[in-house]
């Protein structure tokens, strides 16, 4: 039965498009760090305000430096998180530490401020025997068990139904998790978030979608993916709870993601946020944003950045001072810089892994074929060095976890 | 032990399942109330509530999407897609997604509960769009496991093995047989092995391999082959990746002769593979070509539908072929 | 960049739902045929008012014979129109003859007001030598490039991407003509839907998506497929125009549906339409509705009934009678029958349709794999008796188009 | 003749195309002001327009959806996929609607003016999801045809050729290529024949079958071979659907012996195709199993990409081998 029995009736054809009403923004920091008047600020203590700070902090220093190491050639590829770091930190610290984050790829904020380690990063970046991913996948594909950060997938917006599945899971569970779907707003233009949101409402999960509307899916701008006013009155589609927040503003971002899931978790009901930031960086390594927009643009929301915005609340506070921004930085990149030399100086993954992980237990035709492999490369050692260093680390033994 | 159809069979198995194990949940469109269109989903609601078998929006890459989430967090998904014709949308979340999760993660996540069922094949008067076999287009990815039954106790046996597979398992059911095959089926739970092929025929004169519901034309198409003294022996090839190639090695050892048939298109059909495995395998055995019986090159047509179905006549006629060779 | 620049800033975060407002049902005509007060009736001259309805009661008589034949077995399968004629009929009335139109299989009244003949409609009924489609799709898979209908293509919401598409290049050859598709509310789950609207959206097209939301997905109640008031807020989503109509009300489709059409032609933009309705049949002949839906509902519904509600209409008008009309159900069954009996009297396509137009020219190979089944077909006729038919009619020639 | 490497070839066809015919119309993410983000399209937006060539959402089954209904109205879209590896999400669109459209309809309609443009491949560092060879998938659809280029000139003549064949063509780019491949390249309007091989070099002692960037491994192998004293004859399918199955069997009739890869995993992959039609036709005349060089079983790695790669050494191995058998 249709569910628009109770809808009122008119008799002129009268056509609407939603300017009727708008999706405000909700904003509680000015850029300068102080609050808009009548702006209620969260509890936030001085510890987890420092944790998210610097979890902030050190996201924009790795992104720095791993950006360097690529233009070194020591890296083949990085994707950063710069301008977004309240978006991201800023709703992870809402969340409870065990709720499941099924990101984008840009996110790296949120596994810093949930405890991934420094040489955990550079493990994945450099694809090493160390990296959880065993090598296979693109530098900035991290995942974490332990944390409950779902690894990364690089076709775009399949996590997002995944994650409508996964939180139906934790419903069933019955322990009052939830799961944080983080994307794109290109990302939100796939069939799939079509897909995921409908589902999402039906079947009553408790799953937050939160889009990083950053204005651009590559050279692409938003008025080129979408004609409405953002992704927000989607929402609207799929009766579903929706708030607009500036994404640059850690301490709005933070309390809107807070309400969400608490609405979520005792409702079980999904919520979509729209965080409003700037991909203040390239797409990637590989892209230059010069060729489709300008460095006035950019400049204009430099002057937002969202780190400097937090730390003038901070200072504000009396929680942070210009000496303890000037260690905090100095032991970032001093850390940053060891992982670095001690992940790229690691061995390749052992050669098994290439047949691993396919299935829960290994076929007898792939072992087959690693075995002709094996043999192959021990005929010709000087074409495949990192075969051989692979081959050996695995006779070597006991290295490798 | 009590006579089943194939539906009745499938149903028992899942009711099976989600009588053993409350992670397992099954949902598809108007799998819930409706118990599906074929009732292969029949009376699990009611008897497991709607949170455990359920109607989804008609989303296939949704229910796929979900049903990859929800095996992530530890349950076992059963997604129904209503006719293998209608699985392509769920292509990416299937290919890219389900048969790489565990890989790209380095196991530290996988979507090893999840089973999609989905009916498959032709002769049922459907057309383009009610009668594809697309199996060969999951054979070629890696990370998944493809399973077609041929008759209710080995669909009750091979699904409940499914869905306690630790892998991602497409389960393509040959809908032309799920009210024709009527068989007996234990009313215990019991599993049959995947990846495993099973001989149901012995012979030396030519080995005819198969799976779903080719297996029947296959029998009788041997018939005809006995009587002219051809002695055939038949193998149900019963999973399709991985597949079961010392089975079929050692029979073509035998025979020397082998004959594949499926009824998707011969171009890039599974027969291929298994050809090309086989010739290579078996080189200096083999008597004549390995030959292909399939479907024609074409979509699936209607009104001359008996024409293009590769049934009992084209496989006599190809087995007496290849002895002629 | 963004396109929310404008929206206002809000202090509190408060979270929307879509319950801030609603999307009113457009009506004009009362069960009984009179208009409400102060509804203004579109103006159709008494011709056009009686092609609509001739097209109406065709498509009613045509789907309880053909459902008719099914059950005695002379036909495969069949899917009825009945309830939703006025959604249908309505709407291709209010557009140019020359606008395509891309429908979902429950469409067959489109074809009746355009002129679709009922040897026509026959022949692709029972997939016979004179079947356009020549044999190749179930029943009700009609398709006429004369009367600008495209072949009906099973896969749920293909066409609607489609429609975006072929909108796009009416846009481009500049004529003024635009696309219509018509899908049900369960195939606007489909990502395909979403990829449409926004699509359309963005590059601007003259396309109108006309949603049938007639309760059901087979045994899939609405509110088990979106939990939203229908399909008609997601317009919001993509900043497009959308008007929910009475879809039992021929006279709100056809004005609603000739707005819509004067927007998208003459702004090349596209609009949404919802025609609330109800599947009075099963969803097929091979469905039973028992299994999910009461008789009451059923009945609540037919008090609605689309075709009685114009008769009563024509009647006030005095533009149609009691006579006329049992003279035109009996002239409709006539044709019918007649039609169905020369029909499935025809023989199967040629043989050859087995391999043409999977490619403009068919391929060497094809050819081969032809030759081998026709040498087949001619070792045992007996297995074959469409096939040695098919055989035949290609021998005897002439007589296939 | 100007040289130019691969991307420019590419991007030449298109200009020439578009400047041929106003019906030709180019989109896709990122096509639009930044010309793809290989640059493929670089500058055609400027000359030919916003509407002619344009950024699409980020929805590939939109972009081929919206393809199919833009053909089926006349024009003739050329579509950009940013990678194989994202062709998935649009494969509901390609197989059930693309390749069946004319068919279907009884030729009342057709997308024939269709040409789907992806860039393939690995060797790249691209890993899982950049590094994909999805041909085998298409291979088997019929209505479908598939076209891969081995260089800057091919890429061109095998482009203008796709985008006005009367059927939908998708067109796979080996994006290795792409900068690295250079050579001579017309600068005026050309076309090279869909569903023919070429022999590009001649031999009896085995013969050499490949597509797109493994050519390149091909040759390096047979050099090493021609060394050891084997001939090679060296054949670039160039179309994988139709294939032109004549010149690879007139090939074996001549040495008996046949070696064929690809990128994409052994199983299910087109070499499996092609071995099985050869063994078929050529039983009586081959000397050595037929020969697959192929990915591995797997998905796609990182680190160990260059290990994983069927390349010259892996084919030379084998070319010795079925000498030797
Ligand atoms: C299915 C799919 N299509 C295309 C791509 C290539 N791609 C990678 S990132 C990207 C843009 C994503 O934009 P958005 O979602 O806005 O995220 P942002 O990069 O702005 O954070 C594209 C097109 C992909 N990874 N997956
Ligand atoms: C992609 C796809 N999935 C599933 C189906 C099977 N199917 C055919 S009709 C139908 C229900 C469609 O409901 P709706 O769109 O509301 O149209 P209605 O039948 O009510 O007119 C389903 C699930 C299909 N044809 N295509
Ligand atoms: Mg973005
Ligand atoms: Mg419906």
């Amino acid at each position: 039965m249709s569910t628009t029995n109770k809808a009122t009736i008119v008799h002129t054809p009268s056509f609407m498009d939603g300017d009727e009403f708008r999706v405000p923004v909700f904003k509680l920091l000015k850029q300068d760090g102080t609050a808009y008047k009548n702006a209620k600020l969260p509890d936030l203590d001085r510890d987890k305000a420092l944790r998210i700070y610097r979890a902030m902090l050190f996201t924009r220093v790795l992104d720095e430096r791993m950006l360097a190491a690529q233009r070194q050639g020591r890296l083949s590829f990085y994707m950063q998180c710069t301008g977004e770091e309240a978006s991201i930190v800023g709703s992870t610290a809402a969340l409870a530490d065990e709720d499941m984050i099924m990101a984008q790829y840009r996110e790296q904020g949120a596994l810093a401020y949930r405890g991934f380690e420094v040489d955990e990063f550079m493990n994945q970046l450099f694809g090493n025997d160390r990296d959880y991913g065993k090598g296979r996948q693109m530098p900035v594909h991290y995942g974490s068990e332990k944390l409950h950060y779902m690894t990364i997938s690089s076709p775009l917006a399949t996590q997002i139904p995944q994650a409508t599945g996964y939180a139906y899971g934790q419903k069933m569970a019955g322990q009052g998790h939830c799961t944080v779907t983080i994307f794109g707003e290109g990302a939100a233009s796939e069939g799939d978030f079509h897909a995921a949101l409908n589902m999402a409402s039906v079947h009553q999960v408790p799953v937050i979608f939160l889009c990083r509307n950053n204005g651009y899916a590559i050279s692409t701008p938003a008025h080129e993916q979408f004609s409405a006013d953002g992704i927000a009155p989607r929402a609207f589609g799929y009766h579903m709870k929706v708030i607009r927040v500036d994404g640059n503003d850690i301490l709005a971002v933070y309390q809107a993601t807070a309400k969400a899931r608490e609405w979520a978790v005792e409702n079980n009901k999904p919520v979509l946020i729209e965080a409003m930031t700037y991909r203040l960086a390239a797409h990637s390594s590989s892209d230059d944003p010069s060729g489709y927009r300008s460095k006035k643009e950019e400049e204009n929301w430099r002057d937002k950045d969202p780190v400097r915005r937090m730390r003038l609340w901070l200072e504000s506070k009396g929680w942070w001072s210009e000496e303890e921004e000037k260690q905090e930085q100095e032991t970032c990149r001093r850390e940053v810089l060891e992982a670095l030399k001690r992940a790229e100086k690691r061995p390749p993954p052992d050669l098994d892994t290439l047949i691993t992980d396919v299935y829960e237990t290994t076929t007898p035709q792939l072992i087959e074929q690693l075995e002709q492999l094996k043999s192959h490369i021990r005929k010709y050692p000087e074409a495949y060095p990192k075969g051989v260093k692979s081959l050996n680390a695995a006779k070597e033994g006991g290295e490798n976890a | 032990m009590p006579e089943m159809n194939m539906l009745k069979a499938i149903n028992n198995a899942l009711d099976t399942a989600m009588a053993a194990d409350d992670k397992v949940i099954c949902f598809g469109e108007d799998v819930g109330v409706f118990g599906g269109v074929f009732r292969a989903t029949s009376n699990l609601q009611e008897k497991y509530g709607r949170a455990r078998c359920f109607n989804t929006p008609l989303v296939e890459q949704g229910i796929i999407g979900f049903a990859n989430g929800l095996a992530a967090q530890g349950s076992k998904p059963v997604a129904e897609i209503q006719f293998a014709d209608y699985i392509f949308p769920a292509f990416d979340q299937i290919i890219n997604e389900s048969a790489k999760f565990r890989y790209r993660s380095g196991n530290l996540f996988n979507v090893g509960g999840l089973t999609i069922r989905t009916p498959y094949g032709g002769g049922i008067s459907g057309g383009l769009y009610h009668s594809q076999s697309p199996e060969a287009y999951f054979a070629h990815t890696p990370g998944l496991k493809v399973v077609v039954p041929r008759n209710p106790h080995q669909a009750k046996g091979l699904l409940l093995a499914s869905i306690r597979d630790p892998d991602p398992v497409l389960f393509f059911e040959p809908k032309r047989l799920y009210r024709a095959s009527v068989g007996e089926v234990p009313e215990e739970d019991y599993q049959l092995p995947l990846g495993k092929a099973e001989i149901l025929k012995e012979g030396d004169g030519i080995t005819l391999l198969a799976w779903g519901a080719q297996m029947e034309m296959v029998d009788k198409a041997a018939e005809l082959a006995e009587k002219e003294g051809i002695s055939c022996e038949i193998i149900d090839l019963r999973t399709i990746v991985p597949w079961d190639v010392e089975t079929v090695v050692e029979s073509v050892f035998k025979t020397g002769r082998l004959l594949v048939t499926h009824e998707a298109p011969l171009t890039g059909g599974f027969a291929g593979e298994i050809a090309a495995t086989i010739q290579q395998r078996c080189f200096l055995y083999l008597e004549s070509p390995i030959a292909r019986v399939t479907g024609l090159d074409t979509p699936f047509p209607l009104t001359l539908e008996k024409e293009y179905m590769p049934d009992h006549l084209k496989i006599f006629e190809a087995i007496k072929q290849s002895i002629d060779y």
